[in-house]
């Protein structure tokens, strides 16, 4: 019932509050300027494992990894007709460091800050331009955070003839886009949708599909009805449980990508109980990771027991614990709780997390660990879990970009454990974990040239992480997107930068 | 007796109501005998129904209108208008009665009257209901009957909500209402027991005078002997649901029931102020 | 004069804005001990008011109010109550209609906190001529003369020396309203009460009272004794023609009256 | 019922004294109905700030989310003013908004005014569908019931009021959309309109259906309808319970009436005594529930907003406070809360129109 | 009293005249009104719908064959069958021993909001409407304000601030709920504070707070409780909305609302994990209904 030309897209847009990349870094905004904007390396749809250039054609890189030398692609337009230049580049990327708006500290990591960022990252020709990395990375690791949206490459001519106040453009930007990606934003209404128009002078050819549109639709439900019924062609936040219901519907395809979406459990380090290593194993066998993996999360979830994701580069695929009550009931009467403890979890109260968190709570019981389930909107747990404020906590982490790293520096690394340090994007300080055996391998890992010896430092770190620390990873998320049958080539990657609409067909 | 016979003979009477019996049902289930075996006729003259509250005088007047909840039982060998058994009518039979030839006055003009509506509308659609007649006739046809009601500034009150009228003026309208279509029979009840003594003595003459002149008959129901005896031709005494006596007005100083007597001699003056008020004995036989 | 009670001057404004209503006009009259005082007139003529004003029911009056040669203020304390009580008109709205007799009646003790409940309540039962067996039942297990008398009751048990009747028997048959008026007379021959009596039936003022003042728009226009209105002998035309009115019907007299 | 008690008690007689202060009627209204707009406006964004300071979410985290590093964070909390003690930033709004300034909202990052002009129309619309459709069956569901009472169409309409009073309406939604939608094909699914209709009409009213009537665009007109007629049902079925519920103990009150026997001794039919006269009486109380009824419609409802993708208000101010987007919070409950109090404004003009007594 | 009664002694000693005792007059007010209860046939059907729902509450546990939050993943989402008489959730518990169970909550909730929203819309309503003047004015302004503050919006805060949890549900519904009571009480209160009984016990000196609670309140009590019973099942619909959107009852609670709003993503394949509990609201708020509907025709004051 759709038009032959226009793909239309249910799912959850609410999250979305800003169409410029230099603030984008929710799971839907981040997916939408994805196909906006060319970044300056990419993910292209057709290998996803392979990082190309984007709006950059190649690159050098010093031997000792601190300075990065960029050739644009020439013949580059934007969806103004302004050519893209190494300008634009330079102005995107000094744009976000300057803006300080939440993805900023991606490129922070590179020791860019807004005084020095004009210095560090320079034009050096109309088509050429160099970066300068003052701290010591892997050079993979810039490249692949050039991937991210803070990648993305801005009209600068566009943006500046909309800025206010010294904005950069920035709340022109926020619901408008000047990019050089297959799409271009018509309209965005807030809890209504999205509509996008395809840029016919994408560098890979004009997409397929005229129109795309995004209609918000909170209620999975209601989306199952809408894509079975044809009145749209893709359903995106379907449970697992929906998606098999819909089996025996020849109409509409389940289309499963691994994603790098990871759910764990994490204990404050600051509960006296909680905090004690025998306690924290015996937590980590009263999960029924198989249990849940094959029933309600059959198809969304896979076991996965470490912090980086599998099928990437470096992931550890290990899965030592499952659910064992002995076990845990003895090692919790080792630690001194014989008769167990009383627990509050924080959980989103979206599906499925709500089902997990009683699973667990059914599982822990049997060994006398009481929950108690403490169910809130996705931003107050979020206050919660950054305030410090919390027992244990159910929660999710995606990478960043495609780099181990990511969630190394989230998860093994803790360089300052006080209160003061505020290190709110690392998740170990906000278990008030010291990471005290990982912290020194994060750092060194981040800056090992050799890939094969990065690999196994990762490999280690995951380990470590693995046996002895406040996270309990549970499981990795696969998508299920269903889809009519008359679409195809609809490529939803590992993270929302790498969702193209631009080969779809129908 | 025997003078009120000869009249009854002599003439079909306007109204014969022979044996009226009315049984309502209350809240618990129990039946309430409101009217027993009540029978009078009634010609062009003015016949008052006197006696306590809840005696059944109200429903005597209502039997005749057909106007009894529909859960309560009524029974007669006969009510006839002009010869016409009303109890055998059809319902839509028995609304070209209403209004048109037997009309009822009600006690408190305050609540009778739909308050939304004006005046002059209420008064109109009781003619209406009866005659074909176009909005500006039947508008000069109550201006002319307001104007027979005494009502000094008719055009004024023809445009009036009921709650911009006095106690009398309501009355007096009311009394309009009921006259306009011409009824042969109109039956008061209680018309003037809301208003002051002056005013009603107005209300009466009016009723009195349009009695005399247009023929109709009248039933006053009433609780105020004095006034009864003063107002009306005849006289039926109510106890309980039954007539326990009849008499001309004039003579109900001389009544015979000891239930007129001794309602009689209840009441206050200024002549007995010194004695102690006599009070009623209930006699059981009374019910018989 | 030095009546019980003496009013002087009373003025009584009414409801706000639009609404004010001057509803009594420099009224003055006095009362002595022991003395039945009736005021009639007709509807919304300010009768009511007059009691209300005395009774401490409305505050905003002027003029002076003495009661036992106390000027009254607008603010009473318990104990004037207790020396003074109201009957209503209407018994079908003055009783608590989920309240027993015996709540009814043990609720000024309560408020007075006076002893002997049992015993108060049993005599003023019986003083008004209700058995035992009317107790504990709900006024409307209760007739119109019954309730009446409930009021009475509960308006006796303070033994107050004043009692203020507003129409106490209008809602009445006659025959009921015999009884209940012959059990005020008793009373008020037994306990030396004396009562201000409020009615728009002459009849029943002049069978009670020995003076009568006549009211008309918020003014007392005359006052009569109970021998002037025996003899029909009102100076003013207003009181003439409610005379006249209360005798009954006279198509002549009705042609005739005024507007006033 | 009514907020500003317009019912005075007619007086019988007695003199009237004049008012000193000759302010007329509908002045001295006038003021009564500023003041109390004032004050629930005051008293309504007082308790909003309140609850958005003590609400545990973190306005800043709401808006450069989870992973912001403290940098970030530390910035946007002083672009938000949020450093500020609470009565300056309270003070900040009330003179910001007496300018029409409504502030902008984080998670639409559009001034809040815009986003109400969007998203109120959407849920009046569905509101007033709904209340028609409460009405005009309602109304008369309740008369016929009050003129059976305690026979079968008494039992028959109040059954189907009660069930309308006692099913979730998420599920009835649901259940709704499943067999109307889904398998019938009788109306068109979630959405105001379908997208590819969208924008075609120019946005006047913010209203589609009259947008699309004042376009001549008959097709949208279709479609929109299409799209509205299952949700307004669903929310009309709820009013009409309630319609129907107050109508029949109206009407019984009124049939009760004198005035009804007045009507009958004239001889007229009982039709017209049931709908003229009754009824007619019966429509002065029932306004004032009618028009609450309506009103609280307009808060809309975030159940069936959601099942319905309805981008309404109720949705809007609901996401809003997940977000603990304060200002669009706020503006929200202002525009409610006006609205409520307009609405009962209203009812108490309507109540002066046709209601007489309330006239003088 | 005699110590020996027969059945239709009961009756007769209900039905007396002339009650002897306090006890025996309130009791035969309490038996009239339930005669007259009796004839309204709805009414009954409504008060044995709430008795039953009572009398499961109290048997829950002996009635159902599974522990409520008992989880078997292997079998869960299975239609009604012997074994699961009204089949299993997502979590493979037994709905019809949760719905047993929930029967306990729904009371709660029930009983919650009638200890709160009762006295205290009494309490504001019959002071504003008994005191009138300033106290009317600042007390109905309270009331306008939270009747015009979006009901959700609201409930949604407070609960959002307390926490979740049943009680802070029950709570925000209060607090939403109460202006139209205060209304009642007020409306009430205006049009009795002038009538002759209370200027009767003015008359004899009592207090204003004596008057207003010993005999305004008792004669608001009735119509405020008629409304309580009508609103009921909007108070357990509402709670249900606050489960929908996890503000309610926190899981693995049976909660009503929480399984239907749990199981509503099922509804197209398992229909049964929230239809049931669908079912058992509907019930339960058309009992109330119903008992409302019959309470008002036996408690409305002009009835008497
Ligand atoms: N609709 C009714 N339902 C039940 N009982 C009724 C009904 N109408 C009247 N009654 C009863 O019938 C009896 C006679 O009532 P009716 O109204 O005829 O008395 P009445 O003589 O007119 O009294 P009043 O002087 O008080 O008007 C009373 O006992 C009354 O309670
Ligand atoms: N609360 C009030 N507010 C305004 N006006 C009032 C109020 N109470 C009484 N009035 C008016 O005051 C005047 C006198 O009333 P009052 O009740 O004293 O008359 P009354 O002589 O007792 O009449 P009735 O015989 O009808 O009882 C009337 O015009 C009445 O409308
Ligand atoms: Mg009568
Ligand atoms: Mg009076």
């Amino acid at each position: 019932k759709t038009p032959s030309n226009t793909m239309v897209m249910a799912m959850n847009a609410d999250d979305i509050i800003s169409f410029d990349p230099a603030q984008v870094f929710e799971l839907v905004g981040g997916e939408m300027i994805a196909n906006i904007y060319d970044r300056v390396t990419m993910h292209e749809a057709e290998d996803l494992t392979a990082l190309v250039g984007g709006v950059a054609e190649s690159w050098e890189v010093s031997n000792n990894g601190h300075t990065i030398n960029l050739k644009i692609r020439p013949n580059q337009k934007f969806h103004s007709g302004n050519p893209v230049t190494a300008a634009d580049v330079v102005f995107s990327l000094t744009r976000v460091v300057k803006l300080e708006q939440t993805p900023v500290f991606l490129l922070n990591q590179f020791g860019w800050k807004p005084d020095n960022v004009d210095r560090l990252v320079t034009a050096t020709g109309k088509m050429t331009l160099k970066l300068e990395i003052p701290e010591n990375l892997a050079p993979t690791l810039v490249l692949n955070v050039l991937s991210a949206g803070v990648g993305s490459v801005v009209d600068m001519k566009t943006a500046m003839s909309h800025e206010k106040d010294g904005d950069l453009g920035h709340e022109w930007l926020n619901t408008h886009t000047a990019g050089s990606g297959p799409y271009e934003l018509v309209s965005w209404k807030p809890n209504e949708g999205i509509i996008m128009k395809a840029n016919p002078n994408d560098r890979h050819g004009a997409p397929k599909m005229e129109r795309i549109v995004i209609r918000h639709v909170p209620e999975a439900a209601t989306q199952r009805l809408l894509i079975e019924k044809g009145d749209v062609d893709i359903a995106r936040d379907l449970t697992p449980d929906q998606a098999a219901g819909m089996a025996g519907n020849n109409d509409v395809r389940i289309q499963v990508d691994p994603k790098g979406l990871l759910k764990y459990l994490q204990v404050n380090m600051k509960d006296p109980d909680l905090s004690k290593p025998k306690v924290r194993e015996a937590l980590r066998y009263l999960v029924d990771y198989d249990g849940m993996a094959n029933s309600f999360l059959k198809g969304g979830y896979i076991v996965h027991q470490a912090f980086w994701p599998s099928g990437f580069f470096a992931a550890l695929n290990d899965k030592p614990f499952s659910l064992n009550i002995a076990k845990a009931k003895k090692l919790l009467a080792e630690a001194g709780y014989p008769n167990g403890l009383d627990v509050e979890l924080d959980v989103f109260n979206s599906s499925p997390h709500p089902e997990m968190a009683q699973s667990v709570q059914a599982t822990m019981a049997k060994a006398g660990i009481r929950i108690k389930i403490l169910q809130a909107e996705k931003k107050a747990v979020y206050t919660k879990h950054r305030a410090r404020q919390f027992q244990m906590i159910l929660t999710h982490w995606g990478p960043d970009y495609l780099d181990p790293h990511s969630n190394a520096d989230a998860f093994a690394s803790n360089p300052d454990n006080s209160d003061e340090a505020k290190l709110t994007g690392v998740i170990a300080w906000r278990g008030a974990w010291e990471a005290s055996a990982t912290t020194g391998v994060t750092a060194d890992a981040k800056t090992e040239l050799d890939l094969g010896k990065r690999e196994g430092m990762y490999l280690a770190l995951q380990r470590s992480v693995q046996m002895d620390s406040p996270f309990i990873f549970m499981f990795q998320n696969v998508s299920q997107t269903a889809v009519r049958a008359n679409i195809s080539n609809f490529v939803s990657g590992p993270t929302f930068d790498t969702v193209f609409f631009r080969n779809v067909t129908k | 007796m025997s003078l009120i016979q000869q009249i009854t003979e002599m003439y079909t009477p306007l109204l014969n109501v022979e044996n009226l019996n009315v049984e309502f049902r209350n809240h618990a289930g129990k039946s309430i005998h409101a009217v027993r075996d009540v029978s009078f006729s009634l010609g062009q003259e003015r016949l008052g129904i006197v006696g306590e509250s809840g005696s059944g005088k109200s429903t005597v007047g209502r039997s005749i209108l057909s106007l009894i909840p529909t859960s309560a039982k009524i029974k007669a060998n006969k009510i006839a208008l002009n010869g016409v058994d009303l109890l055998k009518l059809s319902e839509l039979e028995m609304r070209q009665f209403r209004g048109n030839k037997i009309s009822m006055i009600m006690q408190d003009p305050k609540h009778a009257l739909n308050p939304v509506m004006r005046v002059g509308d209420q008064i109109a659609e009781a003619f209406r209901l009866h005659n074909r007649i176009g909005r500006a006739k039947a508008k000069q046809k109550v201006l002319d009957i307001l104007n027979d009601v005494q009502i000094r500034d008719p055009e004024r009150v023809f445009r009036a909500y009921p709650h911009e009228l006095s106690g009398g003026m309501g009355q007096r309208v009311m009394i309009a209402m009921m006259l306009i279509p011409g009824p042969d029979l109109l039956i008061a009840d209680e018309p003037t027991s809301a208003l002051d003594v002056t005013v009603q003595m107005q209300i009466l003459a009016i009723i009195d005078d349009l009695v005399r002149d247009k023929g109709m008959g009248l039933i006053f129901i009433s609780h105020d002997l004095n006034l009864m005896a003063s107002f009306c031709d005849r006289i039926l005494i109510m106890y309980a649901g039954r007539i326990v006596e009849e008499c001309r007005a004039s003579e109900l100083s001389q009544a015979k029931h000891p239930y007129t007597k001794g309602l009689l001699a209840c009441l206050p003056t200024v002549e007995n102020s010194d004695q102690k008020l006599t009070t009623l004995n209930r006699d059981p036989a009374w019910l018989e | 004069m030095a009546g019980i009670i003496d009013i002087h001057n009373l003025d009584v404004h009414l409801g706000r804005g639009k609404d004010a209503v001057h509803a009594v006009r420099n009224v003055s009259f006095s009362v002595k001990k022991g003395e039945s005082f009736g005021l009639v007139g007709e509807s919304g003529s300010g009768k009511s008011t007059v009691l209300r004003a005395i009774s401490g029911l409305y505050k905003n009056f002027t003029g002076k109010i003495n009661i036992d040669g106390k000027v009254q203020n607008q603010h009473k304390g318990v104990d004037f109550y207790k020396n003074l009580q109201m009957v209503f008109q209407d018994p079908y709205a003055s009783l608590h209609p989920r309240h027993t007799v015996d709540q009814t009646l043990s609720e000024p003790l309560q408020i007075h906190k006076l002893d002997q409940v049992e015993k108060r309540i049993r005599t003023a039962l019986e003083r008004v001529g209700l058995g035992l067996n009317f107790r504990f039942r709900y006024p409307h297990q209760l007739s119109g003369g019954q309730r009446q008398r409930v009021a009475i009751a509960r308006a006796m048990i303070l033994e107050p020396r004043i009692l203020l009747l507003d129409e106490p028997t209008s809602a009445l048959d006659v025959s009921v309203q015999a009884e209940v008026l012959n059990l005020l007379t008793e009373l008020r021959i037994e306990y030396n009460l004396t009562y201000i009596l409020v009615s728009h039936d002459l009849a029943v003022v002049a069978y009670m009272c020995e003076q009568i003042a006549v009211m008309n728009q918020g003014q007392i226009v005359e006052n009569l004794s109970k021998d002037q209105i025996m003899k029909s002998n009102a100076t003013e035309r207003y009181t003439q023609q409610l005379l006249a009115a209360s005798k009954g019907y006279d198509r002549d007299a009705a042609g005739k009256l005024l507007q006033f | 019922m009514s907020f500003w008690n317009l019912k005075k008690k007619t007086l019988s007689s007695g003199t009237v004294v004049k008012n000193r202060l000759a302010v007329p009627l509908f002045l001295y209204q006038a003021l009564q109905f500023i003041s109390s707009i004032l004050l629930t406006f005051l008293g309504l964004t007082a308790v909003t700030f309140f609850i958005g300071r003590v609400m545990p979410i973190d306005p800043v985290v709401a808006i450069v989310g989870d992973r912001a590093s403290s940098v970030t964070y530390e910035r946007v909390k002083l672009e938000l003013g949020l450093d500020k003690p609470l009565y300056e930033q309270y003070w900040k709004f009330l003179t910001d908004i007496l300018q029409g300034d409504l502030g902008i909202s984080v998670t639409t990052s559009q001034p809040v005014l815009q986003d109400i002009l969007r998203f109120f129309p959407a849920t009046w619309e569905l509101a007033t569908i709904a209340t028609i459709i409460g009405v005009a069956f309602g109304v008369p569901m309740g008369v016929i019931a009050a003129t059976h009472q305690g026979r079968w169409p008494d039992h028959l309409i109040r059954f189907i009021g009660l069930i309308g009073y006692s099913i979730p309406i998420f599920w009835l939604g649901m259940v709704g959309l499943l067999i109307f939608y889904a398998k019938l094909d009788w109306v068109s699914g979630p959405g105001r309109v379908d997208f590819f209709y969208d924008g075609i009409v120019e946005n006047r009213t913010g209203f589609i259906l009259i947008d699309a009537t004042l376009a001549r665009e008959w097709e949208v007109l279709r479609n929109a309808f299409s799209h509205i007629i299952l949700p307004a049902s669903l929310l009309g079925y709820y009013s009409l319970a309630y319609i129907a519920r107050m109508t029949r103990s109206f009407m019984l009150e009124q049939l009760s009436k004198e005035y009804i026997i007045t009507a009958r001794v004239k001889g007229m039919s009982e039709r017209r005594v049931v709908w003229k006269h009754a009824l007619g009486n019966t429509l002065i109380p029932l306004v004032t529930v009618i028009v609450l009824s309506y009103a609280y419609l307009l808060e809309g409802s975030v159940l069936t907003e959601t099942i319905f993708a309805w981008p309404g208000i109720g949705l809007y101010i609901t996401n809003s406070l997940f977000n603990a987007d304060m200002n669009a919070v706020l503006g929200g409950t202002i525009v409610v809360g006006c609205v409520f109090v307009s609405f009962n404004l209203l009812s108490d003009l309507i109540y002066i129109l046709v209601d007489p007594r309330a006239r003088s | 009293m005699k110590t020996e009664k027969t059945l239709s002694g009961w009756r007769d000693w209900l039905l007396a005249e002339t009650p002897e005792s306090a006890l025996q007059a309130r009791l035969s007010r309490i038996y009239l009104s339930w005669l007259s209860f009796k004839r309204n046939p709805l009414a009954v059907i409504g008060l044995l719908i709430v008795v039953f729902l009572v009398l499961i509450a109290i048997f829950a546990p002996w009635l159902s064959n599974h522990l409520p939050t008992d989880q078997n993943l292997a079998d869960r989402l299975q239609p009604p069958s012997s074994k699961y008489w009204l089949g299993t959730d997502e979590l493979g518990r037994d709905i019809f021993s949760r719905v047993i169970h929930g029967s306990k909550i729904t009371l709660y909730i029930v009983f919650l909001v009638a200890i709160i929203v009762v006295p205290l819309g009494l309490f504001v309503g019959t002071t504003a409407g008994y005191f009138g003047g300033i106290t009317d004015k600042i007390l109905m302004r309270i009331t306008d304000v939270f009747m015009a503050f979006p009901r959700l919006i609201l409930a949604l805060a407070f609960v959002a601030v307390m926490g979740p949890s049943i009680e802070n549900a029950v709570i925000a519904i209060t607090i939403t709920s109460w202006p139209p009571y205060a209304r009642i009480a007020r409306a009430e209160t205006i049009t009795i504070r002038h009538s002759e009984f209370i200027l009767a016990v003015q008359q004899q000196g009592a207090s204003a707070w004596r008057i207003l609670l010993k005999h305004i309140v008792p004669m608001c009590t009735s119509s405020v409780i008629v409304r309580l019973t009508l609103d009921m099942a909007g108070v357990i619909l509402i709670a249900a909305g606050l489960g929908f959107l996890g503000l309610g009852a926190q899981p693995p609670s049976p909660e009503w609302g929480l399984m239907i709003s749990q199981g509503r993503q099922y509804l197209l394949d398992q229909w049964w994990v929230s239809t049931i509990p669908g079912i058992a609201i509907f019930i339960v708020s058309l009992g109330f209904n119903l008992l409302g509907d019959g309470l008002r025709d036996v408690l409305d004051p002009t009835n008497n």
